[in-house]
């Protein structure tokens, strides 16, 4: 068997099949079955990592998810993992480990130095000193401490595409957390009675304290097997529950083997988000340390994690044991280690007497009762344990590793998040948490109930009683051959044993017994406040081994129980959880689902450059060269002749009702119950606080029957806005409405030439000025295909707007192009047709920016003189009024090159920096000489035909511009009729 | 996570949802004072504690549900349609 | 778990879908209607596949028909004749895609983006639900053989791309177009 | 968890003074085994009267009663905080300062608050760690460009720093942004170089202790129950340690604004809602300035310690759980995957949240109220703690004068009702969505 210390066999471990990894550069073997922990105890490797603060030489703690101390960078082909656990990391053929927060290496390490200086950094010491001169903290002193502070070091490898990652949704009557003898009992009981069950493990295998115990095999397996054959239970093993979110959710991390993980193409862990009736909270209890000198020494180590590592992978913590114990359950690990052939040299308990302590005895194993260890001899290594007993002289005892257990703390973080309330329990010195009965309970060592049988009793027992709040009265399943729990000795609590030296409370961030008795001192007394101040409790860990340790602490230097004193409030995550995990599948190019124009192909192929709009992709130009040429020469096409562009992403809402025209008079601020038949009208929607929603336009196709069109970015919150009044502001209207966006492709056809093109398409429609106005809207036959045909115009051109199923949408655009050749019809992208709007002074989401009132985009006159609409009461208040509100204005550089940018500011010449407002669109023109703006302007309209400076600070460009009206081309709207 | 009961879908996950704020107060009628629509606007008991407001929907039967819920448990303990009022056993 | 056999087979099913509504305390008015058309409606929650047609209702007071497809407008044109007036009738044949997906492994498929409990237990045949998946609206129908799933138009792509990645570890067997008429014509609920 | 309210000694305790903070103290100390160190701040027992009683005892509160006492030499304050001082917000919050906003008066105000945040270590002896690495906000639109141009450019204007960066010039600045991301590129980015981070819970603590020097008293575990009226005029405090008269009572309460205004028969223009926070384990140095993605609601830094903190936007429903919540989760570390691939294996460790007063504007809210004495502090948003030094200090002003400090006036109630509302970002009165 590989390595000194592998002395048996383990449950986990297959002798037959050896491992081969590296740690700090050296070849190391293990087995199959390893953790990296147990392989390196196995190798008799003791040193494993460097402290937080005083880089102190720190070794293996624990034997799972609680270990503070044995974080090690993991080498893989995702790169240098840091912070990775020794003593959860599954052991694989080439694992590259190294260890963290040392340099240049992990025997030598020149931080190391802070330890001799450790009297002059205690807690907090950062809050008093660094201070002066000011610049120097973010220059010299930061860049020290942060590059001191922090564990492991990340250097990942990304791939071109998101590494696999899965959230998957699971629904069940109860979720048992934990698979310990209750949770496996709790499981049986509930699927007897035909409940739905999840039973989550975070060990890679059912069981929990019943691994530790061989006389609890052959029922651990049945249990099992049964399970497995409940249709209505799933047990599964790697799986942590990470927090408790209320609603009965929870979720939970599973960590895939390494078959799943081939099968699901590479897929590490996946998040399980679980929707419970009811929790079972069988998640045990940890082992918490004894705070005393050179208790972080390697080799100090948990004895229930040493009993562990014996078990489950036959490996034996260290040759020559002291325990030093103060409850009865560590004795299983004293007999355990001793019967496998390890020379315990002694064990330490506080205790004057314990039935622990005579079986102890009986087995030959010296125990030094009423008795404390005071200090630990060796740096790197445990060499020696001095022990004080009272009326006996200092002993020191040779040794080479030291098993300490204060005993165990009911696992309560995830009750606490569902609203627990904590109890204080003497029997056990630990608090347990009471759960709101409508959301679970708790059941066995979780509530501090000691031993397995008790354990699985209690389980069983839990399990009935919500069975039956379920309304499935569960039968009695008699379990006859429970192994009996063994009588113990009730613990007596041991937090601390004063010495002189370093007794730490907190192993990762270097929190000693000293740093919170400052904390009390300086008043940082509360323990939220001596965890925020000295960093107890906040580490990898959360302090699960020491956290309550730190507490009591606390209490004695406060004069006051611990019960009194509290724990920290514990939240999401039990264990830390990567990104990734959590992330879940919808990142980087899956991040949002992107939506297509019906004709994105057609865009595509014609060369489009697309631009993100939300969720949609827009073709911007027909060109691939960013710069103005290709959009100027897209926008004069249209002015000269005739274009077409694709608008299909405008939000379409069909309105159908008797009460279809009532309602529109309430949502717009403007009248369309007056709309007549076959007849559009440009309409704006206010908020009830008076700032223009969104604007677009509105058809009316049947007495009953309406359809509005919204901008594109405000499709969404539109419609939102319409269905949250009609269904209650107005529910007593009679209206249905229906998002139609998808049903129709839109295009526009703009252009002088477009009545031509579009007659082509519509022969039995006479588009003639009296028979189809400007406004215009009727249902037609759009190249064969039935279709809505509208006469509106955003260019401000002679232009319609045709509406074909979304299916059609490729013959109807080909048939536009065909009849459009003779006149030399051009597609046009986003930015011509911005151009030609804001020419033309028609606004767009730059200008409707939500703080806009239809007074100030010059839209007074749309408003409904008579009858209520939303937003008609609060435009009436006074600042709304205001004649020193920005208001809307076209900007036109004095000087022909001048050049306007959006984002650039007015001032006024001369007169200092105070910004007067700003431009919101600007463009080149097509007709006009140089650019065209259109800016929000303080009492702007007051301001037309004055001279202002556009100034852009960040370009350090400055332009004398002229204000003139927004309507800059065509103002008095002759081609739109034409 | 919040999982409201839909009386028409059944009880979602509350990323179906979309809120919709306080349904506590009613838009005043035409004719009342400015003083009455500002307050509907902008004033909010707040609670910590029963809340009667607004969800639609969205992700599902995109109807608009009347939600009493507790602000500081999360408890809902009535959900409506926008005509119904919470029981008086419910009320707060 | 099921193994990369098990299968999952994913076809489109190309349909007219039209939306009838109800206008207020007026769905007598949209069930005579519909039994004119010898067409029966779905329960609330529910589909109902019958002599080639599907009727399926996830909004209070509406139904979606679905059909064989049609020349453009034209099931929308039949029904807004027949109705006249009597209810809403909104043309959706080009809004919504619709998939069909069927194997032992589409419930596993499906936990992987549908928030719903999707147990036989809690949704058998016959049933019909509005929901999101992977961030866009999806409607899952459980028909005898199979799973209906109607998704917008413009966003189906994302969806599509979604289930065709997930299901590969179920193994995915690509599979042509299905008629609506092969969704078996007996009727649930 | 049982209340750890501290049996109260019966007589007051002697204000004492925890002496001047220094390297040569620290040397001292350490000699002496530490044992000079005495209390930040003096435990102190309420008396039954004081001129101004300060409801709150997290950030603007104690700097509320710093600025009080110190500028305006008003020492007869009291901050009565319900728990232990600053695990409000001031204590849960991702610490970053900025002084970059759309409305002029905005920026005017958090510039005045970057400044005094630029000299606090000296003026209050403590060291919050004020870390000026700059604030980097990326753009994916053009639209957002011109926006984000619109507020650099009246940023300097105000005279106040603000650049844009190029693609190349975000990616030299922070290595780890894909600037691809597959979905929505970074077209560039906005630098405040003044902006940056502050060790939050150091400010509390800072400001109690200066507070307390200068004659303070910071009273613990005593919770206002209720607000005492004589006619339209605030007469004192109903508390759990007994009624305490004042001549003018200030509620710098956050997230229970509307809780104590309700106390003076008031409703606010505001929600109480949640906004989350996350922190990763201890890495070695891995992003220098604070970022925030554009495409989506997520923002990053590292704090001292090596945690990636990050949070995202309000969860959009009242609540006063201080809880986090799964689909915030997955929609903020969704965005940090997409923008920062490299962060996908490095291990979130904690999440909690803080329950904030939401305006109707997203603006704060530094005025008189009708209850004539009664001083709202409040409205702070997700914003507010890098307007403590300035909310503070212009608090203080409008307690010594009766009238708001120039730089506050138009954060007053009355804006609502009158349509002068502050809206960042054009929202709109949806608190939810600010
Ligand atoms: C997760 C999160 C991230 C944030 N990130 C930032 C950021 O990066 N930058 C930024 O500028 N802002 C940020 N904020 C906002 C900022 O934290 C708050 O706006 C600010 O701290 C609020 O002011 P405060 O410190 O006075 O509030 P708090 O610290 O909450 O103080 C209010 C105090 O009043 C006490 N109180 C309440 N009721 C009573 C009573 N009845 N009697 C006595 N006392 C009472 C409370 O106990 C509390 O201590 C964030 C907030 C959160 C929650
Ligand atoms: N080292 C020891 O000797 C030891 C340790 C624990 C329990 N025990 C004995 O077992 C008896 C009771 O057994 P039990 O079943 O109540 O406790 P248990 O410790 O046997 O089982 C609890 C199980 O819950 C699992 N778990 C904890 N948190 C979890 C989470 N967040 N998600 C998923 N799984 C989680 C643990 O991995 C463990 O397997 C105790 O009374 C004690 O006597 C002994
Ligand atoms: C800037 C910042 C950094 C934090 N860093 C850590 C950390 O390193 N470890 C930790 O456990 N918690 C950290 N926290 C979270 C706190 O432990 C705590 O959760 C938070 O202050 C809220 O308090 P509560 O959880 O007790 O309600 C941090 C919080 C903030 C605001
Ligand atoms: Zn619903």
């Amino acid at each position: 068997m590989p390595g000194p210390g592998r002395i048996a066999a383990g449950l986990l471990t297959d002798a037959a099949r050896q491992l081969a990894f590296r740690f700090d550069g050296c070849e190391l073997r293990g087995l199959a079955g390893d953790t990296l922990a147990s392989a390196l105890l196995a190798n008799g490797r003791r040193l494993v990592g460097r402290s937080f603060k005083y880089h102190r030489p720190r070794g293996i703690v624990t034997g799972g998810p609680g270990e503070p101390c044995a974080l090690v960078d993991v080498l893989g082909e995702s790169g240098r993992e840091p912070n990775q656990l020794a003593t959860t990391l599954a052991l694989r053929e080439g694992l590259t480990a190294v260890s963290q927060n040392r340099w240049p290496s992990l025997a030598l390490d020149v931080l190391a130095a802070n330890d001799l200086l450790g009297r002059f950094l205690p807690a907090g010491f950062y809050y008093k000193t660094f201070m002066a001169p000011g610049w120097a903290w973010e220059r010299i002193y930061e860049p020290l401490i942060r590059r001191a502070a922090g564990l492991g070091r990340l250097d990942a490898r990304v791939g071109e595409h998101a590494a696999p990652a899965e959230i998957v949704h699971d629904h069940t009557d109860v979720l048992v957390v934990g698979a310990g003898s209750a949770g496996l009992a709790a499981a049986a009981t509930l699927g007897a009675a035909g409940l739905r069950v999840l039973l989550a493990e975070q060990d890679i295998v059912l069981g929990g304290g019943t691994l530790l115990d061989p006389r609890w095999s052959g029922w651990r397996e049945r249990a099992c097997r049964n399970l497995a054959d409940q249709a209505s239970v799933r047990c599964l093993a790697s799986t942590a529950v990470l927090g408790a979110y209320g609603h009965g959710v929870f979720g939970a991390l599973e960590t895939l083997g390494a078959g799943e993980r081939a099968r699901f193409g590479g897929l590490r862990e996946r998040l399980r988000i679980v929707r419970a009736r009811r929790v079972l909270f069988t998640c045990g209890a940890t082992e918490r340390l004894i705070a005393f000198p050179g208790n972080d020494v390697p080799g100090v180590m948990l004895a229930g994690a040493a009993l562990g590592y014996l078990r489950r992978y036959g490996v034996g913590v260290g040759q020559r044991p002291v325990f030093f114990v103060n409850n009865d359950e560590s004795y299983e690990a004293v007999l355990a280690l001793s019967e496998a052939g390890v020379a315990v040299a002694a064990v330490v308990d506080p205790r004057p007497s314990a039935l622990g302590a005579t079986r102890a005895r009986q087995a030959g194993i010296e125990v030094i009762a009423g008795a404390a260890v005071t200090g630990v001899r060796g740096r790197h290594g445990v060499r020696a344990v001095r022990v004080t007993a009272p009326h006996a002289a200092q002993r020191e005892i040779e040794a080479d590793s030291l098993l300490m257990s204060g005993g165990y703390t009911p696992a309560t973080a995830l009750a606490c998040q569902l609203g627990a309330r904590l109890e204080w329990q003497d029997a056990i010195a630990a608090f347990t948490a009471d759960l709101p009965p409508s959301t679970g309970c708790s059941a066995g060592a979780a509530r501090g109930i000691g031993g397995l049988a008790a354990a699985a009793a209690d389980g069983a027992a839990a399990a009935r009683r919500l069975a039956t709040e379920l309304g499935r009265p569960a039968p009695y399943p008699s379990d006859p051959d429970l192994p009996p729990d063994r009588a113990v000795t009730p613990l007596a609590p041991l937090w601390e044993v004063r010495a002189p030296g370093k007794a730490f409370v907190d192993l990762q961030n270097d929190v000693t017994a000293d740093d919170v008795r400052l904390a009390c001192r300086e008043g940082y007394e509360h323990v939220e406040h001596m965890k925020r101040y000295t960093t107890c409790a906040m580490a990898s860990d959360q302090g699960r081994s020491g956290g309550l340790v730190a507490a009591a602490v606390l209490a004695a230097a406060r004069g006051v129980p611990l019960a009194e004193v509290g724990q920290v409030k514990p939240r999401p995550f039990a264990e830390p959880v990567p990104f990734a995990a959590l992330a879940g599948g919808e990142v980087r190019a899956h991040y949002k689902p992107k939506r297509r124009l019906p004709l994105h192909e057609w865009h595509e192929r014609a060369g489009a450059t697309f631009v993100n709009t939300g969720l949609w992709l827009r073709p911007l130009v027909y060109s691939r060269s960013t710069g103005w040429d290709a959009v100027l020469e897209e926008a004069r096409a249209v002015r000269r002749s005739v274009g077409v562009t694709d608008v299909s992403t405008l939000g379409k809402i069909d309105v159908q009702g008797p009460d279809a025209a009532r309602f529109l008079d309430f949502v717009y601020a403007n009248n369309f119950s007056t709309l007549a038949l076959g007849r559009a009208r440009y309409g704006i929607m206010l908020r009830e606080d008076g700032m223009l929603l969104d604007d677009g336009t509105t058809s009316r196709l049947g007495p009953g029957h309406f359809l509005i069109t919204t901008t594109t970015v405000n499709s969404a919150a539109a419609l939102e806005h319409l269905e949250f009044h009609l269904q209650s502001v107005c529910r007593e209207l009679d209206v249905v409405l229906t998002d139609v966006c998808d049903q129709w492709a839109q295009f526009a056809v703009a252009g002088p030439r477009a009545r031509e093109v579009v007659a082509a398409l519509v022969p039995d429609l006479d588009l003639s000025n009296p028979a189809f106005p400007f406004m215009g809207a009727a249902e037609a036959r759009i190249a064969g295909i039935p279709g809505r045909l509208f006469r509106i115009s955003f260019s401000g051109e002679l232009a319609y707007e045709l509406a074909v199923p979304a299916g059609s949408a490729r013959a109807a655009w080909e048939a536009v192009l065909g009849a459009g050749q003779p006149y030399g019809i051009r597609p046009y992208g986003l930015d011509a047709l911005n151009t030609l709007r804001i020419e033309k002074g028609h606004v767009t989401t730059a200008e409707l920016n939500g703080n806009t009132s239809a007074d100030d985009l010059g839209f007074r006159r749309m408003l409904k003189k008579s009858g209520d609409f939303i937003g008609r009461a609060l435009s009436a208040r006074e600042a709304l009024g205001d004649a020193n509100r920005l208001q809307l204005v076209g900007v036109r550089p004095v000087e022909g090159t001048g050049r306007l940018r959006n984002g650039m500011h007015l001032v006024v010449p001369g007169s200092g920096n105070a910004s007067l407002g700003y431009i919101t669109s600007s463009t080149p023109s097509t007709e006009l000489a140089g650019w065209v703006g259109l800016a929000l302007l303080a009492a702007g309209r007051q301001r037309i035909g004055t001279r202002l400076i556009g100034t852009s600070p960040i370009h350090g460009e400055t332009t004398e511009v002229e204000i003139v009206s927004p309507h800059m081309l065509d103002p008095e709207n002759a081609r739109v009729r034409a | 996570m919040l999982r409201i009961p839909c009386p028409w879908c059944g009880t979602r996950d509350e990323i179906e949802f979309r809120y919709r704020g306080d349904a506590g107060v009613a838009r005043p009628g035409p004719e009342a004072p400015l003083a009455d629509f500002t307050a509907y606007v902008y004033g909010r008991t707040n609670p910590l504690g029963w809340h009667l407001e607004w969800w639609l929907h969205a992700g599902g039967c995109r109807k608009l549900l009347k939600v009493e819920r507790h602000t500081l448990s999360h408890e809902i303990r009535w959900v409506g349609a926008p005509d119904q009022q919470p029981p008086p056993a419910a009320a707060s | 778990m099921s193994g990369p056999d098990s299968g999952i087979t994913l076809a489109t099913c190309p349909a007219d879908i039209v939306e009838l509504a109800a206008f207020r305390d007026r769905t007598a008015d949209l069930e005579q209607l519909a039994a004119g058309e010898l067409v029966t409606l779905a329960g609330s929650g529910g589909v109902a596949a019958q002599g080639g047609g599907i009727t399926l209702s996830v909004r209070p007071g509406r139904w979606l028909a679905l059909s064989p497809p049609a020349p453009p407008g034209a099931s929308a044109a039949r029904w807004h004749a027949a109705a006249s007036g009597r209810c809403a009738v909104v043309d959706l044949s080009a809004a919504l895609v619709v998939f069909y997906l069927t194997g032992p492994a589409v419930r596993e498929l499906l936990a992987r983006a549908c928030r719903l409990d999707l147990d036989p237990g809690a949704f058998p045949a016959g049933r019909a639900a509005a929901t999101m998946m992977v961030q866009v609206p999806a409607i899952l129908a459980q028909l005898t053989p199979g799973t209906l799933l109607l998704t917008p138009a413009t966003t189906a792509q994302h969806l599509r791309d979604w289930l065709v990645a997930t299901a590969q570890p179920f193994g995915l067997a690509p599979a042509p177009a299905v008629a609506l008429s092969e969704l078996g014509g007996e009727s649930s609920t | 968890m049982p209340s750890p309210r501290p049996s109260a000694p019966a007589s007051r305790p002697e204000r004492t003074s925890s002496g001047r903070y220094s390297l040569w103290r620290l040397v001292r100390e350490g000699l002496a085994g530490q044992r000079g160190w005495s209390r930040a701040w003096t435990k102190a027992v309420p008396r039954p009267r004081y001129r101004v009683v300060i409801v709150g005892g997290g950030g603007h509160g104690l700097a509320t009663a710093y600025y009080l006492a110190t500028r305006h030499g008003i020492r007869d304050v009291a901050v009565l905080e319900r728990g232990p001082l600053g695990l409000g917000n001031v204590g849960r919050n991702t610490t970053i300062i900025r002084s970059n906003y759309f409305q002029p008066a905005n920026v005017r105000f958090y510039e005045f608050s970057l400044k005094l945040w630029e000299s606090l270590e000296r003026t209050l002896n403590f060291n919050a760690m004020v870390s000026q690495r700059g604030t980097l906000n990326l753009f994916h639109t053009e639209a957002q460009r011109d926006l984000f141009t619109r507020r650099a450019n009246l940023m300097r204007l105000e005279g106040v720093d603000a650049e844009a960066l190029s693609r190349e010039a975000v990616k030299a600045l922070v290595p780890l942004v894909d600037l691809d991301n597959g979905r929505y590129p970074v077209l560039g980015g906005f630098l405040q170089a003044r902006g940056g981070t502050v060790r939050h819970d150091a400010v509390a603590w800072g400001y109690a202790r200066g507070a307390s020097e200068a004659g303070v008293d910071i009273v613990e575990h005593c919770a206002v129950t209720g607000l005492r009226r004589d006619g339209g005029r605030v007469t004192g405090v109903e508390t759990t340690q007994g009624f305490i008269a004042a001549d003018s009572v200030c509620l710098a309460v956050a997230g229970y604004s509307s809780e104590l205004a309700r106390m003076a028969g008031l409703e606010l223009p505001l929600e109480t809602h949640v906004l989350q926070a996350f922190v990763t384990e201890g890495l070695k140095p891995l992003i220098d300035v604070v970022l925030t993605y554009g495409a989506g609601h997520f923002y990053i830094n590292q704090s001292d310690k090596g945690g990636l903190v990050f949070g995202g936007a309000i969860d959009g429903y009242n609540t006063y759980g201080q809880r986090g919540t799964l689909p915030m989760v997955e929609e903020v570390t969704a965005a940090a995957v997409t923008l920062l691939p490299a962060l996908a294996r490095v291990k979130v460790l904690r999440q909690w949240g803080g329950v904030m007063d939401m305006t109707m504007d997203g603006s704060p809210i530094i005025s008189n109220t009708p209850v004539a004495g009664l001083i709202l502090n409040g409205g702070w948003c997700y914003g507010g703690f890098k307007a403590i030094p300035a909310g503070g200090f212009t608090t203080a002003h409008l307690i010594a004068h009766g009238t708001p400090h120039p730089l506050a006036a138009h954060l007053d109630l009355g804006r609502f009702a009158a349509g002068r509302t502050v809206d960042e970002r054009g929202i709109g009165p949806f608190p939810w969505l600010h």
